[in-house]
């Protein structure tokens, strides 16, 4: 909770900062203070986009009580394997990015290069089963909107499921309208992402991050992390509600 | 205000009919909301002189001129304690003051007159149960509770009724209510206080409160000739809701005579006290509210009724005292379909969608 | 300022987290993940949300303490953590309590 | 109660000379401030916006009260009206209240006031005032195209379905800029956590810093909702999804939960920062430590915290439960107790000081009388019963003016008169700023106190006209507005004067005790020439007697 300044600021460490370690901008007194104030930084970030998510949960955890059936039939439309292999795929593309942190940690350039490739291609393999997944909403017409039908879920095809009073099944747009908006954001934040992976993987080729200066690498480390915790939460909310039935 | 003097009373009351700064107190609740009003008028205005006469005070006494020295002072826990605990004493007493009053405006009293609002851009549209239609305007009587019950066609709305010190918000999608009880004829302002659009300012009306003998004769006078009840008879009839609902013990949908105010045991195991608001939410989500025993079979009515017709239907089924009527539709209704050879069918087809 | 000492020792490590730990972090995910999908078809009547978002919450754990190195890190990291958690269940508690109490009726 | 005796006397600024180089004059290109990483230049930029975007506000709000002369809509058609009482909010709160002094006085003080060369991030800090810019042209776009007629809450389910206005692009342009709040709070967090000099421990922070680290956590913790909540409204008009449509089966209360769960601590947000102002100007000008630091310190934080809980009292009237109603009014009240122990430690901070009335403090005056009321106005709005019958009236308005513009305007103005001389290093001309307060004052008054009375009489906030009996007040209202504005144009004209004009401020001219004081004025780009090191108390007027001795060139 205290600053580092306080400990580090007197006469002799200051002639040391005089020396302008590289990487180590102007205002800041020690490399240790700039890097702790970047993650410290980062995590403050991380809080507003906890709470960003957490008003679509709010609007999740409401209509959930209220159309419970609706959001059952909605959760069934889904499928349920796509969205576990998503999940695996976005816990390997975290371990693949917390082995690039790893790598440079360990000043290692190639392992670095590699790990940031590999989870850049888990998350556009992750992307490509969203959009897959997509594509069948839009053909079902299950998007919300003016094309929204309830169809199937007044008299639907597949013979497990269950139909729903007319009244109930039109509640699942409001299932959809929550599922659409919550992948999307997730979606949004992945192709973010996976930008800023591509950015860093040209710097990295130009020796950047592996020559003890990582605070960059660490932090979007941390923000990847974030994205697939968002995922971990979504993947029950959105595809295991109920799923016996 | 029982122990305040009468006298003191009396001229504080004159006073403020006579001065423009209050409303007319025009509703039994209204003295009531003036109390607390006058109350936190006053801690204000001590709380304003305190800090007034502490900042002048010092100002003066303490300037430069006269004091050059400044002293230094730490602080003093217990002046901190003196001023954190008496404002909240006091900001307690209007927690508890304010929330007697919110209460007693949101509980309706059971013996309650009704009358029925429905908002839309931008008029209010009242609706009394003898059929009496009114647009921005409302005729009530004096001395008797009118409770309001509200829903909006489209926005939010706000009805405000500022002699009366009585306002609620008219939300789509539910009912909401609010009563009061006029004291003096007279016509008092209705505001939509919740800005709804272009013609927010123009969505106006009057209040009128009369004797309740002159409210008979404009009650007889202005009578559309059906009353509420009687309009949500033609559309349960139309709707072909006795079909289901007709009061035989065998029938596919359960007894609707003596329904209202009476609670019910649902299929899910709850059980849930059957008002406007139920009622209203039971005919669009049918399949939220189907009653222990009976099938979830009945179609959803959403997007085919408004909110008037929603309110006939409503009024009907509170007026419903027992099948006789019911039975008596039904076997027009039969007659009538095999006469014109199914329209009645039609009209269960038109139902679903 | 009597921490100024532990601070100070706080920030000269700073603990690099090695494979072994993240593969194994890695592998409890994977297992996790495979168990929610296989619970998700047993029915548990209302267990199955409470099952389906305890797993999520101890997946969630495993990821911030571990590849986000909250384990290793200050308190003050500690704490912001907690933080959005507490503010975020500022919000599903107080807006719910009106939900939840808006089902019994007017009073 | 300790206690020992200070003589402050101002110092002689006939020989004050200005810093040969400072960060005004140490490059002079444009590219030197657009890309510019100095806080202090930040600041400055953030100062030019805000003022452009405060007259903007402004022009409107006299519209608006051009307006109401008259019952009838004489002046500008209903729709017309609607659109300016909704540009007038929102340009006021998104684009000047939010930003006014944490972005300004915050961003200039904040690291010189812990000793630090500057704030953490400063290209975030920069990134933040281009976001700030982004947003305000969006909204100033939509204002263009045909403006925006939602009111700055957004209510649902009118702005989703019901309006034909540019919603998506103000509301795009409010998300853009509450990015930048978030970005700005973000920054003086980790610097207030990581920056401190040597010996600059938490409680001898200034109150200043203290203030502006309570609003940050708001910004940082409340600010996304309204993000999000804006998205999903964005979402709905745009491609129809059901969140918030009751014919959808949406909730349109949702909507108010998840906008006033920021829009609430957002009034927190703006008067924090102004209640800092307060505790630095009265404390200097009284020559005395602020009374009971502690006290103010930590009500700033659990005005911050309890901030969080008491949202739902803007929607008594809509139809949340009666029990939920209950708790959040309790919860009010005691958000209310911290607001009132700060006023009476700024009033016994007066007592057995040394007061001079220069025009800080004159600002600072009315602040302390306008916000008391404005404060406990508040009292009767949370006051569930007497809120049916206040909410959405122009008691409401009242309410809100006199906290944000008798408060958060006058904190703003005092602080910026206070500090003047050590952003520009000159003097603002003393008497007709004098005359600006004053007249600011009561022209505040004679506009803002009818408008409590036109509120208990039920005249509905947000009409175009109104029933002829409100007339009288309104009128009275406009009258006073019109003085109102001359005292807000009035520092418009004197400020940039003494730009050119106005006297050598000299380091000091206040003999304050903050770290800012100690440095030139204008200060360097590096603001200090080494890292001080701390060993006083915040508002050691003794130390800063001794230190007059010799001047305090060592930290300059």
């Amino acid at each position: 909770m205290d600053s580092p300044a306080i400990a580090t600021g007197n006469g002799e460490v200051l002639a040391e900062a005089h020396a302008h370690p590289a990487h180590l901008r102007h205002h800041f007194e020690t490399v240790e203070q700039q890097r702790d104030a970047a993650s410290f930084g980062m995590w403050l970030f991380l809080l507003t986009e906890v709470m960003f998510f957490g008003g679509m949960f709010m609007a999740y955890l409401v209509y959930r009580n209220w159309y419970h059936p609706a959001f059952v039939a909605g959760c069934n439309t889904l499928n349920i394997w796509l969205g576990t292999i998503n999940t695996v795929v976005l816990i390997c593309s975290s371990l693949t990015m917390a082995m690039a942190v790893y790598s440079a940690e360990m000043r290692r350039k190639k392992s670095l290069i590699t790990y940031l490739i590999l989870t850049i291609v888990l998350g556009i393999a992750f992307l490509g089963i969203k959009s897959v997944e997509y594509a069948e909403k839009f053909e079902l017409h299950h998007v919300p909107g003016a094309s929204f039908s309830i169809e199937q879920f007044v008299h639907p095809t597949n013979p497990k499921a269950v139909a729903l009073a007319p009244d109930m099944a039109e509640k699942t747009q409001v299932y959809f309208s929550l599922y659409f908006a919550m992948t999307g954001m997730h979606a949004l934040h992945m192709i973010i992402g996976i930008t800023i992976l591509l950015i860093l993987v040209v710097r990295a080729f130009g020796g950047a991050y592996t020559d003890g200066h990582m605070t960059t690498i660490e932090n979007f480390g941390l923000y990847w992390h974030f994205v697939d915790i968002i995922w971990i939460f979504l993947f029950p909310l959105l595809y295991l509600i109920s799923r016996y039935r | 205000m029982s122990h305040i003097s009468p006298v003191l009373w009396q001229f504080l009351t004159n006073w403020m009919k006579a001065s423009p700064l209050f409303p007319p107190e025009a509703s039994t609740i209204a003295p009531y909301a003036d109390a607390l009003y006058l109350f936190l008028v006053v801690i204000t205005i001590i709380g304003l002189v305190l800090v007034g006469a502490l900042v002048v005070g010092f100002s003066v006494r303490y300037r430069k001129e006269r004091s050059p020295e400044a002293t230094q002072i730490e602080g003093s826990t217990l002046l901190e304690a003196t001023w954190t605990l008496i404002p909240l004493g006091l900001f307690l007493i209007a927690f508890i003051w304010g929330a007697l009053l919110y209460f007693r405006i949101y509980n309706p009293p059971t013996n309650a007159m009704q009358v029925y609002v429905v908002g839309k851009q931008w008029m209010w549209k009242a609706e009394h149960p003898g059929g009496q239609h009114e647009i921005n305007a409302l005729h009530i009587p004096i001395g008797r509770p009118v409770q309001v019950t509200m829903i909006s066609q489209d926005v939010f709305h706000s009805f405000s009724i500022p002699d009366f010190r009585v306002k609620r918000e008219a939300i789509p999608g539910r009912y909401t209510t609010v009563w009061f009880e006029a004291t003096q004829p007279g016509r008092y302002h209705i505001f939509c206080t919740q800005y709804c659009g272009t013609e927010h300012s123009g969505m106006i009306g009057w209040v009128t409160a009369m004797t309740p003998d002159a409210y008979a004769a404009w009650a007889a006078g202005s009578t559309s000739g059906a009353s509420l009840a009687q309009n949500g008879e033609r559309l349960f009839a139309s709707l072909g809701c006795n079909a289901c609902h007709s009061g035989d013990p065998a029938a596919r949908g359960p007894n609707l005579a003596q329904v209202y105010d009476s609670r019910i045991r649902l299929q899910d195991g709850t059980t849930a006290v059957v008002d406007d608001a139920y009622l209203r939410d039971a005919i669009l989500n049918p399949s939220q509210h189907v009653p222990a025993g009976y099938a979830p079979i009945m179609p959803t009515y959403q997007g085919q009724i408004n909110e008037d017709g929603m309110i006939d239907l409503v009024e009907y089924i509170k007026t419903l005292h027992s099948n006789y009527r019911v039975q008596q539709t039904l076997n027009t209704t039969q007659l009538s379909s095999t006469q014109t050879n199914g329209a009645a069918p039609e009209a269960h087809a038109g139902v679903k969608p | 300022m009597s921490q100024h000492g532990a601070t100070e020792l706080e920030h000269q490590e700073h603990h690099v987290v090695g494979p072994k730990v993240y593969l194994a972090v890695f592998f409890a995910l994977m297992i996790c993940t495979g168990l929610t999908t296989w619970v998700a078809f047993i029915d548990l009547g209302v267990l199955n949300p409470v099952i389906a978002l305890a797993i999520a919450c101890f997946k969630a754990c495993l990821v911030v303490l571990f590849f986000m190195h909250i384990h290793y890190s200050s308190k003050l990291l500690k704490l912001t953590v907690a933080s959005g958690l507490f503010i975020f269940l500022v919000l599903v508690t107080m807006t719910l309590s009106d939900y939840i109490s808006r089902a019994w009726g007017l009073w | 109660m300790s206690s020992t005796n200070t003589i402050v006397q101002l110092p002689d600024q006939s020989t004050a000379q200005l810093p040969r180089k400072h960060y005004l004059n140490q490059e002079h290109t444009l590219k030197s401030w657009l890309l510019t990483g100095d806080h202090k230049r930040i600041a400055m930029l953030y100062l030019f916006s805000i003022t452009f975007f405060f007259f903007i506000g402004g022009a409107f709000a006299s519209l608006i009260r051009l307006q109401l002369l008259t019952p009838g809509s004489d002046l500008l058609a209903p729709d017309t009206y609607n659109k300016v009482f909704s540009m007038h909010g929102i340009v006021m709160i998104f684009l000047f209240l939010v930003p006014s002094v944490p972005a300004t006085l915050g961003n200039f003080l904040i690291p010189i006031m812990i000793g630090a060369k500057d704030l953490a991030f400063p290209k975030i800090n920069l990134l933040s005032w281009y976001l700030f810019i982004a947003g305000g042209l969006f909204i100033l776009a939509a204002m263009i195209l045909g403006g925006v007629d939602t009111g700055w809450t957004f209510t649902t389910p009118l702005s989703t379905h019901y309006l034909n206005t540019h919603v998506v692009t103000a509301a795009l342009g409010i998300f853009i800029a509450g990015f930048a709040s978030i970005l700005t709070g973000l920054n003086f967090i980790v610097t207030i956590h990581r920056m401190r000099a040597p010996g600059m421990t938490w409680f001898r922070l200034p109150l200043f810093v203290w203030g502006h680290y309570a609003a940050s956590i708001l910004m940082v913790l409340g600010t996304p909702v309204l993000a999000i909540t804006l998205v999903l409204v964005a979402l709905e008009r745009t491609i129809g999804i059901g969140v918030f449509d009751p014919t959808k089966g949406g909730d349109p209360l949702l909507f108010q939960h998840l906008f006033w769960f920021y829009s609430h601590p957002a009034v927190y947000i703006m008067i924090l920062p102004g209640m800092a102002v307060i505790s630095e100007v009265i404390s200097t000008f009284s020559r005395k430590r602020v009374f009971g630091y502690t006290a103010v310190a930590f009500s700033s934080v659990a005005i911050a915290i309890f901030g969080f809980f008491v949202w739902a009292h803007h929607m008594f009237i809509m139809g949340i439960s009666n029990y939920s109603a209950l708790v959040f009014s309790l919860l009010t009240m005691l958000v209310a107790v911290p607001s009132a122990i700060k006023i009476f430690n700024w009033a016994a901070t007066l007592y057995k000081g040394s007061i001079t009335f220069e025009t800080p403090m004159l600002y600072a005056f009315g602040f302390l009388g306008l916000f008391t009321i404005g404060g406990l106005t508040g009292v009767f709005l949370g006051s569930m019963g007497m809120d049916v019958h206040l909410t959405e009236t122009y008691f409401i308005v009242a309410h809100f003016h006199f906290v944000m513009v008798g408060g958060m305007l006058m904190a703003y103005l005092a602080g910026l008169h206070f500090w003047w001389p050590k952003m520009t290093g000159r003097m603002y001309p003393e008497s007709i700023s004098k005359l600006a307060a004053v007249v600011t004052f009561i022209g505040f008054i004679f506009t803002f106190f009818p408008q409590f009375v036109l509120g208990y009489l039920g005249m509905p906030r947000r009409y175009a006209s109104y029933p002829p009996e409100f007339q009288v007040l309104n009128v009275l209202s406009t009258a006073g507005a019109s003085i109102l504005a001359v005292g807000y144009l009035l520092p418009m004209l004197y400020m940039p004067w003494s730009l050119k004009y106005g006297k050598i401020a000299g380091n000091n001219p206040w003999q304050a005790t903050g770290l800012e004081w100690q440095i030139t004025s204008p200060p360097l780009t590096e603001n200090f020439v080494e890292t001080p090191i701390v060993d006083h108390e915040a508002y050691d007027y003794e130390w800063l007697a001794n230190q007059t001795e010799h001047e305090v060139k060592t930290v300059g």
